[in-house]
């Protein structure tokens, strides 16, 4: 820390304790996820507290769907409660074309450039950056090489489905208490949905086509879900239909899942010692493809945005400065170890000799977010973007149907067909509800 | 088989058999006990660990993360008021119900009773919108007026059926003594009341600390229970278990205790006239 | 002249006005503005798109495909629930109405769960008993060679009616044996003399002394049942499919995960009258009990 | 002018008149008693002067004052209630000093009040207890000094003894006729029991269905009782009633004849006025009470009954013939108006 910003602390401190509390500080209420990430923020925020004595701030942590909705129905109805909302990707674009968000500019120092352009594009609307963001994902497959090894198989650097499903039976040993792959399948369209997007887009499927119409009981819709259903249903644990990324990283650490397909963020945690039975007996993968390679890993980031609503949008620009800033992603890295700065915003981060040491699975995650493309991630034209959603309103709702829908073909309780039918026509309702055509 | 021989026997099976249930009934609160002093990693071991040097990292990770003295301040906070403001408006209501019952008496119950039946959900748009207009968004008063109005139905009702086993005429009597309706509510109603109104605010308390949906949904950084603080600790990435054991215990212990040491009282009013 | 007469119906009037005046406040008010957004085009995510919506809410919220299945679990977790606290209440009411050893202690178990937040109650269960790998129940089943049973995804709502009990159960209980301490001794002992068993005891003696218990249990936990919402978003969010999603959650996921306030406000219209219909069926079924 | 007055007082229940416009005049230090069957209107009529039920038409004057609307503190009564209705959270003492605790009262003068009262009533070793640990008779006591150290104007009794056993009825009885003459105070007591009304009373109002069937000293309402309900609700057995068709020398206009018990004469079946069968025979000592049956009753018809201060040689299932003496007579017309009087 700078010499002065000791000064000013200093000077702040004695100014607020003094008698005189006229100079009340800035308050700036964030609301969060409650995701590792986020929760070390907050632990860290005593520096820029010191930094920036005019400023205090006050987190507001939240599950994901709570904080979704809390954020969208403040924002909507003009709540103004927050001054710095963390949003997905999927909101950016959308709020940011409604005007809900303030456009954000960053000193030179700042470096916008660095942002990693699939992110640094789905975070923008023409052209004008919304949110920052705060760590970025992709999905990938983690494996445990020791079962591959025995099993007499390999893994190559990108799987084909078809191949994940010869590994998944030749390790699946429910009797010893190991399933051949954990996949998600708890409802959701962030949840099993987002698993599911990615499948589809690689057997060559989409959500819309271009006239905006639901693709849902289209052969590949078919065939990704048929094939997921299959799988989990012959080489998955029990209770696949509730599990989602906390469940099935609880069952991998304690080492019941031979592999697993998920966000990249999982590969901090599988590979931590201190979490992880398993820890120093797994390896990465590129997600598994099947027609085409063409979103079959999604692309995901947790940002940080200023709502229009906001009267202190100044000092919470400066926050989000520092929050995304090479410099924190530096002070994560001394103050609490390379291995759990946020990862996934920045090429710097990935150049970084500490953090690659840190991190094993580096390199395929920036192998992973660097080779989505929310533009561009069917293999025919679609009208959205977004790998794993559309970036409409209406998708959040579909997707949650949907979602249903495929949990309880997984579960066993309706055909695909019958979901996918069901799927269709509840997406198709929305759609026409909303004068799509 | 004398009576005597009858009841030994019995008393031992009977006996027995509550235990059993009683520690089943009780055995998740337990376990959730247990397994806030566990490590994550001992949380998720299969078959569960029994025997463990308990730790205490996890509430010292809960309240490093976030100051749990803040939401139990305003849960108590809350709670307790709203209590009180509930029993200001529910007790004079009830007082005349009891005394002074009309034909509509039982259909304004009625309608008072069925006014919570109504999913909150339904209202939080206009409650949110309100709440914002006039400013009371994330104040511990906005909570405090929503639990009072929740609250309300059941304690005006619960009241009643306490107030009605008060016998009239001593309410006659105190009128011919020449008590005003002040001295009537002080020197006869409260003090023959007290069972029927500390079990009504008892059980209004627990209702109103345990209230999630609200506290979620109209507070932030300022008004947050420790309903809220449960809620931020439910289901982030990566392992949760003993932090979310830690943080439960931590939200329900108060008032499980509370409850422990208040369930006579809570018991004597209870009964919603059940008993005669 | 001061008239005892009117004062005498003024000042009960007055009495009762607070009470009836708020909740009336509390009451209007947001009913007012719920159905006014159900004949409105209202999503919040669409701030642009205004104007009268006539009875598409309605519509739109009634064909909607699991607006069945929602109506129909709401009544099924509600008839479920009831009856199995009531049943097991009455049970354990009558094993622990009199003494033995340690009886006070018993009795703090086991209303304990009565007290626990329902959120920590839905993620206690998922996560820690009914979780089909690690969960207490998949270990009891284990080690009495059973296939633990995948609770969340075979018996969604069986799940759900086993949470909201746990929390209910000590209520009757508590209800319950107060209720039997008012039990005549005499008129048992009396039955003991004319050879009545224990069953027969049950039948004609504690069943008709319990009858207003038995009712205001029913009456309070259709209060509060009718409307569960905590249990169901935290553990199985509705699914799989429809199978747990009540109409709470679907009005819930129209609101919140839909922002469609127009059609989550014709939701909460149907479940105000859906309300009223069990109110006045309950009245009429159990009212009599309630009367004096 | 009376001390305390009903001028058409009136009581309705929304359709129902409850009190049909009584009119009625209390002398001070008289003690009246409210008597009839349950329902009748008593229990309303004493809540009305209390002051506990509002009065819906006409006035109620106590000592030259209009108290018609007067609420009830204020118009210097006592009451004692048929529960006692006694303050359960207050102790004996502080249960008979209530009323001059909220009315201000010296601490010293009502220690003296409280001490004199409890004197007069033995209930001195009790002042601290609650009414829980007190008997029946002691909980009656305390609700009757609550009354007495208030020193009313008027004392109001609802049915006190109905609570107590017989054995302390009588006792309680004697008590509160000893208390009257000592205190001297106007007295208005409700019961549904004659011999309550008999022995107390100065003066007796019957009431029947909302209205007064008639004012009098017991012996007056013994011996002349204005109709059949009076004279049937007065007296113990009750007054034999026999229909008069058929019988000889009765007066024109009465259908039936009333004869109290001990004006019954046992005689020959001969030229009796009336041949019957001997029922049932009870000998209670000093008296004897005959029970026969007349030939041609159907067998759900009270017997009549004849009182004799001897013992009776007659058995069960005798023929016997019953007189009487028409001066000791009643006749009653077909609206039940005893003729002697109103003749």
């Amino acid at each position: 820390m700078k010499k002065q910003n000791i000064i000013a602390a200093a000077v702040g401190g004695v100014l607020l304790s003094s008698a005189a509390v006229s100079m009340a500080a800035t308050e700036l209420v964030i609301a969060t996820v409650n995701n590792g990430h986020m929760i070390e923020m907050q632990k860290l925020t005593n520096h820029f507290e010191e930094a920036n004595p005019d400023i205090t701030v006050k987190w507001v942590t939240l599950e994901e769907g709570v904080l979704r909705q809390r954020m969208t129905t403040d924002i909507a109805t003009k709540g103004g409660q927050f001054d710095i909302m963390t949003i997905g990707m999927y909101e950016v674009p959308i709020w940011g074309e409604k005007g809900w968000l303030k456009e954000l500019s960053f000193d030179e120092s700042y470096d916008t450039e660095d942002l990693l352009p699939a992110i640094r594009d789905g975070l923008s609307v023409d052209g004008k950056l919304y949110a920052a963001p705060f760590y970025g994902e992709s999905s990938m497959l983690m494996y445990r090489t020791d079962l591959v090894e025995k099993a007499g198989m390999t893994m190559p650097e990108q799987p084909t489905w078809d191949h994940v499903a010869d590994v998944a039976a030749k390790i699946h040993d429910p009797d010893n208490g190991v399933y051949g792959i954990c996949l998600r399948g708890k409802p959701g369209w962030g949840d099993n949905m987002a698993l599911l997007s990615t499948m589809v887009n690689t057997f060559g499927g989409q959500w819309f086509d271009m006239d905006w119409k639901p693709q849902l009981e289209t052969q590949p819709w078919h065939d990704a879900i048929s094939f997921y259903v299959d799988l989990m249903d012959k080489y998955g644990p029990p209770g696949s239909s509730g599990n989602s990324f906390n469940e099935i990283l609880a069952l991998y650490n304690e080492g019941k899942c031979g592999m697993w397909l998920d966000a990249t963020i999982a590969a901090s945690f599988v590979s931590d010692p201190s979490q992880s039975k398993v820890a120093d007996k797994v390896a990465f993968a590129q997600a598994p493809t099947k027609v085409t390679p063409k979103g079959a890993n999604w692309l995901w980031a947790w940002t940080l945005a200023v709502p229009v609503t906001t009267t202190h949008s100044d000092e919470a620009t400066r926050f989000i400065e520092w929050a995304t800033s090479k410099d924190y992603i530096e002070l994560v890295g001394e103050e609490l170890g390379w291995g759990k700065v946020p990862t996934g915003t920045r090429a710097s981060t990935y150049e970084n000799p500490k953090f690659r040491e840190a991190a094993v699975f580096a390199d395929a995650e920036f192998k992973a977010i660097s080779s989505a493309d929310p533009t561009d991630s069917t293999l025919n034209e679609s009208p959205y973007v977004g790998v794993q959603f559309a970036s409409i309103p209406e998708f959040q709702s579909i997707g949650i149907a949907v979602g249903q829908q495929m949990s309880a073909a997984l579960a066993g309780q309706t055909s695909v067909d019958k979901a996918l039918k069901n799927s269709q026509r509840s997406a198709d309702r929305e759609m026409r509800r909303s004068g799509y055509y | 088989m004398s009576f005597a021989q009858k009841s030994k026997s019995a008393t031992v099976i009977r006996s027995s058999v509550a235990w059993l249930i009683a520690l089943v009934m009780f055995f998740p609160i337990l376990f959730l006990t247990v397994t806030a002093f566990k490590t994550e990693l001992q949380a998720i071991a299969v078959p569960s660990v029994w025997f463990f040097e308990p730790t205490l990292e996890n509430f010292t990770e809960v309240q490093e993360r976030s100051d749990y003295l803040h939401y139990a301040w305003n849960s108590v906070l809350t709670s307790v008021m709203s209590t009180l403001l509930g029993l200001l408006i529910a007790i004079p209501a009830a007082f005349s119900f009891a005394f002074t019952p009309t034909r509509r008496t039982k259909d304004i119950l009625m309608w008072m009773l069925s006014t919570k039946m109504m999913p909150a959900v339904g209202a939080l748009v206009p409650i949110y919108v309100l709440s914002q207009k006039t400013g009371l968004l994330d104040t511990r008063f906005a909570l405090i007026i929503i639990f009072t109005m929740m609250n309300l139905p059941i304690m005006v009702w619960m009241l009643y059926s306490a107030f009605k086993d008060i016998p009239h005429e001593i309410f006659e009597a105190a009128r011919m003594d020449g008590a005003g309706l002040w001295e009537e509510f002080r020197h006869v109603l409260l003090p023959l009341g007290m069972g029927g109104i500390a079990s009504t605010g008892l059980l209004c308390l627990v209702l109103a600390w345990n209230e999630a949906f609200w506290v979620l949904n109209l507070t932030s950084s300022q008004a947050g229970t420790l309903a809220s603080l449960v809620a931020s600790y439910s289901s982030p990435e990566g392992l949760f278990w003993a932090k979310l054991s830690a943080v439960s215990v931590l939200a329900i212990a108060p008032i499980v205790v509370f409850g422990w040491f208040s369930q006579k009282q809570l018991v004597q009013g209870l009964t919603f006239g059940a008993v005669k | 002249m001061s008239d005892a007469g009117l004062k005498s119906r003024l000042v009960p009037r007055l009495l009762l006005a607070p009470a009836v005046s708020t909740l009336l406040l509390w009451m209007i008010v947001p009913l007012a503005m719920t159905v006014y957004f159900s004949f409105i085009r209202y999503n919040l995510m669409r701030p642009d798109v205004t104007g009268s919506a006539g009875w598409m809410n309605y519509e739109f919220f009634i064909t909607n495909p699991a607006f069945g299945d929602a109506v129909f679990n709401t009544l099924l977790l509600l008839g479920s629930t009831v009856l199995v606290t009531v049943v097991f209440g009455l049970l354990i009411a009558l094993l622990i109405n009199d003494p033995f050893p340690g009886r006070a202690l018993v009795r703090v178990l086991l209303i304990s769960p009565f007290f626990v937040m329902p959120t920590v109650n839905a993620l206690l269960w998922k996560h820690m008993m009914m979780n089909p790998i690690y969960g207490v129940l998949a270990q009891v089943w284990t080690f009495f060679g059973w296939t633990p049973i995948d609770w969340m995804t075979d018996f969604p709502l069986g799940s759900i009616i086993i949470m909201i009990s746990w929390q209910w159960l000590p209520f009757a209980v508590l209800i319950f044996v107060t209720a039997l301490q008012s039990m005549d001794r005499e008129q048992l002992e009396a039955s003991e003399l004319d050879g009545a068993t224990y069953l027969q005891q049950l039948r004609y003696l504690y069943l008709p002394h319990m009858a207003r218990a038995i009712s205001v249990v029913v009456m309070i936990e259709v209060i509060f049942l009718l409307s569960v919402f905590a249990e169901i978003f935290v553990t199985t969010a509705g699914g799989p499919g429809t199978a747990s999603t009540n109409l709470a959650f679907l009005i819930f996921t129209e609101a919140l995960l839909n922002f469609d306030v127009g059609a989550a406000s014709a939701g909460a219209v149907f479940a105000i009258i859906l309300a009223n219909i069990v109110a006045i069926f309950l009245i009429r079924m159990i009212g009599k009990n309630l009367e004096n | 002018m009376a001390f305390l007055s009903l001028n058409n007082v009136d009581k309705f229940y929304g359709d129902l008149h409850a009190i049909k416009s009584v009119n009625l005049a209390i002398e001070q230090g008289e003690f009246v008693v409210f008597v009839g069957p349950s329902g009748c209107g008593k229990s309303t009529l004493l809540r009305m002067i209390a002051g506990l039920e509002t009065i819906d038409g006409g006035t109620l004057m106590l000592g030259g004052n209009d108290i018609t609307h007067v609420i009830p503190s204020k118009r210097d009564l006592a009451m004692v209630f048929q529960s006692y209705a006694l303050y359960p959270h207050m102790s004996v003492e502080d249960n008979m000093s209530f009323a001059l605790r909220l009315a201000g009262e010296d601490k010293a003068v009502i220690a003296k009040k409280v001490a004199e009262a409890a004197e007069k009533l033995d209930l001195e070793p009790y002042l601290k207890r609650t009414p829980r640990a007190l008997s029946g008779g002691q909980r009656q006591r305390v609700a009757i000094g609550r009354a007495i150290v208030r020193q009313p104007k008027v004392f109001l009794f609802d049915e006190p003894l109905s609570n107590l056993d017989a054995a302390l009825r009588g006792q309680t009885r004697v008590e509160i006729a000893r208390l009257h003459r000592e205190l001297g105070a106007t007295t208005v007591y409700v019961t549904h029991d004659q011999v309550e009304a008999m022995t107390l009373a100065d003066r007796v109002v019957v009431l029947r269905a909302g209205h007064i069937e008639q004012v009098g000293t017991p012996l007056e309402l013994y011996d002349a009782p204005v109709n059949k309900f009076v004279a049937q609700f007065i007296g113990m057995p009750q007054m034999n009633l026999i229909k008069t068709d058929g019988i000889n020398g009765v007066p024109a206009g009465a259908v039936e004849a009333g004869v109290r018990t001990e004006h019954m004469q046992i005689t020959d079946e001969g030229n009796a006025r009336i041949k019957g069968t001997v029922e049932l025979i009870e000998s209670l000592g000093n008296e004897t009470l005959i029970h026969v049956r007349p030939d041609g009753a159907d067998s759900h018809e009270m017997p009549l009954i004849a009182r004799q201060y001897s013992r009776s040689e007659l058995n069960m299932g005798a023929r016997v013939g019953l007189g009487w003496d028409d001066s000791q007579a009643h006749y009653f017309n077909t609206q039940g108006e005893n003729l002697r009087i109103t003749a």
